[in-house]
């Protein structure tokens, strides 16, 4: 039963039409990998995906639900990774994820969260202004959430890799298979050449003038 | 002592209010800003002395994540 | 000359300088300022005009004066800061910076208590009054200002410029308000002037107001030692002298 | 629930750290009230006059000020991104947020209230009305605010265009808390002006949460 599917969609933005008559479907246990050009509409993609924004035309399903009525259920087992990455620079990294699991009524304790910071080598960054990390660093903050969130179904990820060191970039892609291999969907998009060792479908969206 | 008894000092001719209000005010206000300048120093105090053990917990973590590399390297060999 | 400034622009021989001078200013003006206070309230004679009121004057001359002299320091500090590009005179800027205020405020509601039995309102737009609540402004602005800027080098210069604006506006606003205040001479009843005072009643004032300045010098130092620490926090002299004051505590 | 409390601990927890941000509004209300008496003469007479147009309008301009604040900083890290695809509902959320804004950017400037009609000799009727009045009517600021917040917050140049956008908007308001103090003074009943602004209030506190939700969909690029 396909996670989240999508039926003849197209986007114009700032009246340039981005892609039209979209269709695929993104099964459990499946990894989308979306490619195309810088401006191709990737980002825009994802965005309606995850229901930040309208389409133009055509429905987005999640588990066969338009997500336009069943917009809560959808987004308590969503997770979304974008270009801003959701964290306030003067609240600690601790204060950021505390907060962002209360917003998404993840139950969890202060241990579990330096826990996996460690494990994201962050120690001794945890409680001081995330204004202080390194880009890298806040980039690892913002992708702590994927250790947290356990009920959801779908992943959508817009280039996490970007300024992650190669050690980071082990650790999130050794997440999304075991995510995988769990029975989640993921959608992403990435610059750097996918070496996630999964069956993947891709998607390229063509760059139009 | 130009009152005769404490009552009258209190009273201050009738403008008891505005001169307690004025030197009490002005009382307090210096007492607070070096309370203020007081704390904010042992705050610093304490902040570096934090500052400190982070560095040790990060320096701990890197020693052990570097010997854990190690190990691996060396089982790989 | 500046042989001698120089050395004290290394932070860490201010911050001990600072430190030996603390307890001399805290001490003395404490004792200076409640003698004055203690003199002022109980032994000064009774003013025949407005028999007890005037006692406020020995809390609201000193912190008018000391506010216009604060503000004064604070210039100068701001004007050595950016002429002989100091580090340390920033500091010295920015830890006068509160205690003016806290300074103006109060001269702000002694001021108002007073004119409360004289004139019958507790706030009249006198033109002292007026100009210390401009004051008052003008230090909150230099206050804000500095707090603004993450980089506290920036901050520093930035303050200081608008301290230098600020001083050179001060006798500008002073006599722009005396002439607005004349213009409508009918609202003041009687002028909150300095009455020609016999010398019983002059000597707790001229002590009152060395009281508030070495109370006021005390808070200084200290403030100035928190400006040091919080710039210098990485170095590794304030990290030893953490460490140091950790083990006193613990040795107590 | 828990979550709309997460959200109120946090704006809270920001504003304490932001403090000296949020002082700003507070001296531009003191500092442009008391130009008033400089520029027409401080005869108690005329200042108790203008006194209450004075105090609401100033408190119209420095609540401007605040509200930028109140999406800004939220919009630019993506943590509104990320409110918006939790599960809580997002008029909920706003009310929430515009409660803390308000909270913390106009509940100060309320307080300095007594000081600034010290300054402008009101009588002790005519504080009252005042003070009646700012309660009911700021909050009404703050919804009707955020909802032009919410439309603004993806352009980078809002601040006059906020302004253009609200000043219209809070004339009523303006004309009902002023003619309230107005007939205080004269000691005449206010309690239709007060009536009216409550009214207005509660019509804004159930519709404007639901607007300020579409405006941050809508400026969502």
């Amino acid at each position: 039963m396909s996670v989240i599917s999508v039926a003849n969609l197209s986007v114009v933005k700032r009246d340039r039409l981005l892609f039209e008559n979209l269709n695929f479907a993104v099964e459990q246990g499946s990894l989308l990998y979306v490619k195309g050009q810088n401006g191709a509409g990737k980002t825009s993609m994802l965005r309606v995906l995850a229901g930040l924004i309208e389409a133009d035309a055509g429905e987005v399903y999640f588990t066969l639900q338009n997500i336009k009525d069943c917009r809560e259920h959808y987004h308590q087992h969503l997770v979304y990774f974008g270009h801003k990455l959701g964290i306030n620079s003067s609240l600690s990294a601790v204060e950021n994820l505390q907060y962002w699991c209360q917003q998404h009524e993840v139950v969890i304790s202060v241990d579990t969260i330096f826990y996996t910071l460690a494990q994201l080598n962050l120690v001794g960054l945890e409680d001081i202004p995330v204004a202080n990390l390194s880009a890298g660093q806040q980039r690892r903050v913002a992708l702590a959430r994927f250790w947290f969130k356990h009920n959801a179904k779908l992943w959508i990820l817009d280039e996490p890799f970007t300024a992650l060191d190669t050690q980071g970039i082990e650790l999130i892609t050794k997440q999304i298979t075991t995510f995988l291999s769990g029975g989640g969907a993921v959608v992403m998009t990435s610059h750097q050449a996918l070496c996630i060792d999964y069956p993947t479908d891709e998607l390229t969206l063509e760059y139009r003038i | 002592m130009v009152f005769d008894d404490i009552n009258s000092f209190f009273d201050m001719g009738g403008y008891g209010l505005y001169v307690w209000l004025s030197f009490g005010s002005s009382a307090l206000c210096l007492l607070v800003l070096w309370l203020d300048s007081f704390f904010s120093k042992r705050r610093l105090i304490t902040h570096v002395l934090h500052e400190q053990i982070r560095q040790g917990r990060i320096k701990a973590a890197a020693e052990q994540s570097a010997t854990a590399q190690q190990k691996t390297h060396g089982e790989t060999i | 000359m500046w042989k001698w400034l120089h050395p004290y622009a290394k932070t860490e021989r201010t911050y001990h300088l600072c430190q030996r001078l603390l307890p001399w200013f805290s001490l003395l003006g404490l004792a200076v300022i409640i003698l004055a206070t203690v003199w002022g309230l109980a032994f000064a004679p009774t003013d025949y005009q407005q028999s007890e009121a005037y006692r406020i004057i020995y809390v609201h001359v000193p912190s008018a004066v000391l506010s216009k002299s604060l503000y004064s320091a604070m210039a100068i500090a701001a004007f050595i800061g950016l002429v002989w590009q100091v580090k340390t005179s920033f500091m010295a800027m920015i830890a006068l910076a509160p205690i003016g205020a806290t300074v103006t405020f109060v001269s702000l509601i002694t001021g108002a208590a007073w004119g409360k039995p004289m004139w019958g309102t507790w706030w009249e737009w006198d033109a002292r009054l007026t100009s210390q609540l401009i004051l008052l402004f003008l230090f909150l602005g230099v206050i804000s200002l500095y707090k603004a800027f993450e980089d506290k080098q920036q901050a520093g210069k930035a303050a200081g410029v608008m301290a230098i604006v600020g001083v050179i506006n001060l006798p500008i606003i002073h006599y722009s308000v005396q002439w607005w205040n004349t213009l409508h001479q009918g609202a003041t009843l009687m002028k909150l002037g300095k009455p020609s005072m016999p010398p019983e009643m002059l000597w707790p004032l001229l002590l009152s107001i060395l009281g508030w300045a070495l109370v006021s010098g005390a808070i200084f130092l200290l403030r100035m030692q928190n400006e040091i620490l919080q710039r210098d926090i990485r170095r590794p002299w304030v990290v030893a002298l953490a460490n140091k004051s950790l083990a006193l505590n613990k040795g107590k | 629930m828990t979550a709309l409390m997460a959200i109120l601990k946090r704006d809270l927890a920001l504003a304490y750290r932001q403090r000296a941000e949020l002082m700003q509004p507070m001296l531009f209300f003191v500092l442009v009230i008391s130009l008033f008496p400089l520029a027409v003469g401080p005869e108690p007479k005329t200042l108790q006059l203008i006194g209450p147009g004075v105090i609401w309008v100033a408190a119209i301009l420095s609540s401007l000020l605040g509200l930028e604040r109140l999406f800004r900083d939220d919009f630019q890290d993506g943590s509104l991104e990320q409110l918006m695809l939790s599960s809580t509902s997002l008029p909920a959320a706003a009310l929430v947020k515009v409660l803390a804004h308000w909270l913390t950017s106009i509940l100060p400037l309320i307080v300095l209230s007594p000081l600034l009609a010290l300054f402008l000799h009101l009588s002790e009727p005519m504080y009252w009305a005042l003070l009646k009045t700012l309660l009911l009517g700021t909050p009404l600021l703050s919804l009707i605010g955020a909802i032009a917040v919410g439309l603004t917050v993806g352009l980078n140049r809002g601040g006059v265009l906020l302004a253009l956008l609200l000043l219209p908007v809070f004339i009523p308001l303006l004309i009902f808390a002023t003619s309230a103090v107005g007939s205080a003074s004269m000691q005449l009943q206010y309690h239709a002006q007060l009536a009216i602004i409550g009214a207005m209030f509660l019509f804004s506190l159930a519709l404007a949460p639901f607007a300020i939700a579409y405006a941050l969909r809508v400026s969502q690029t």
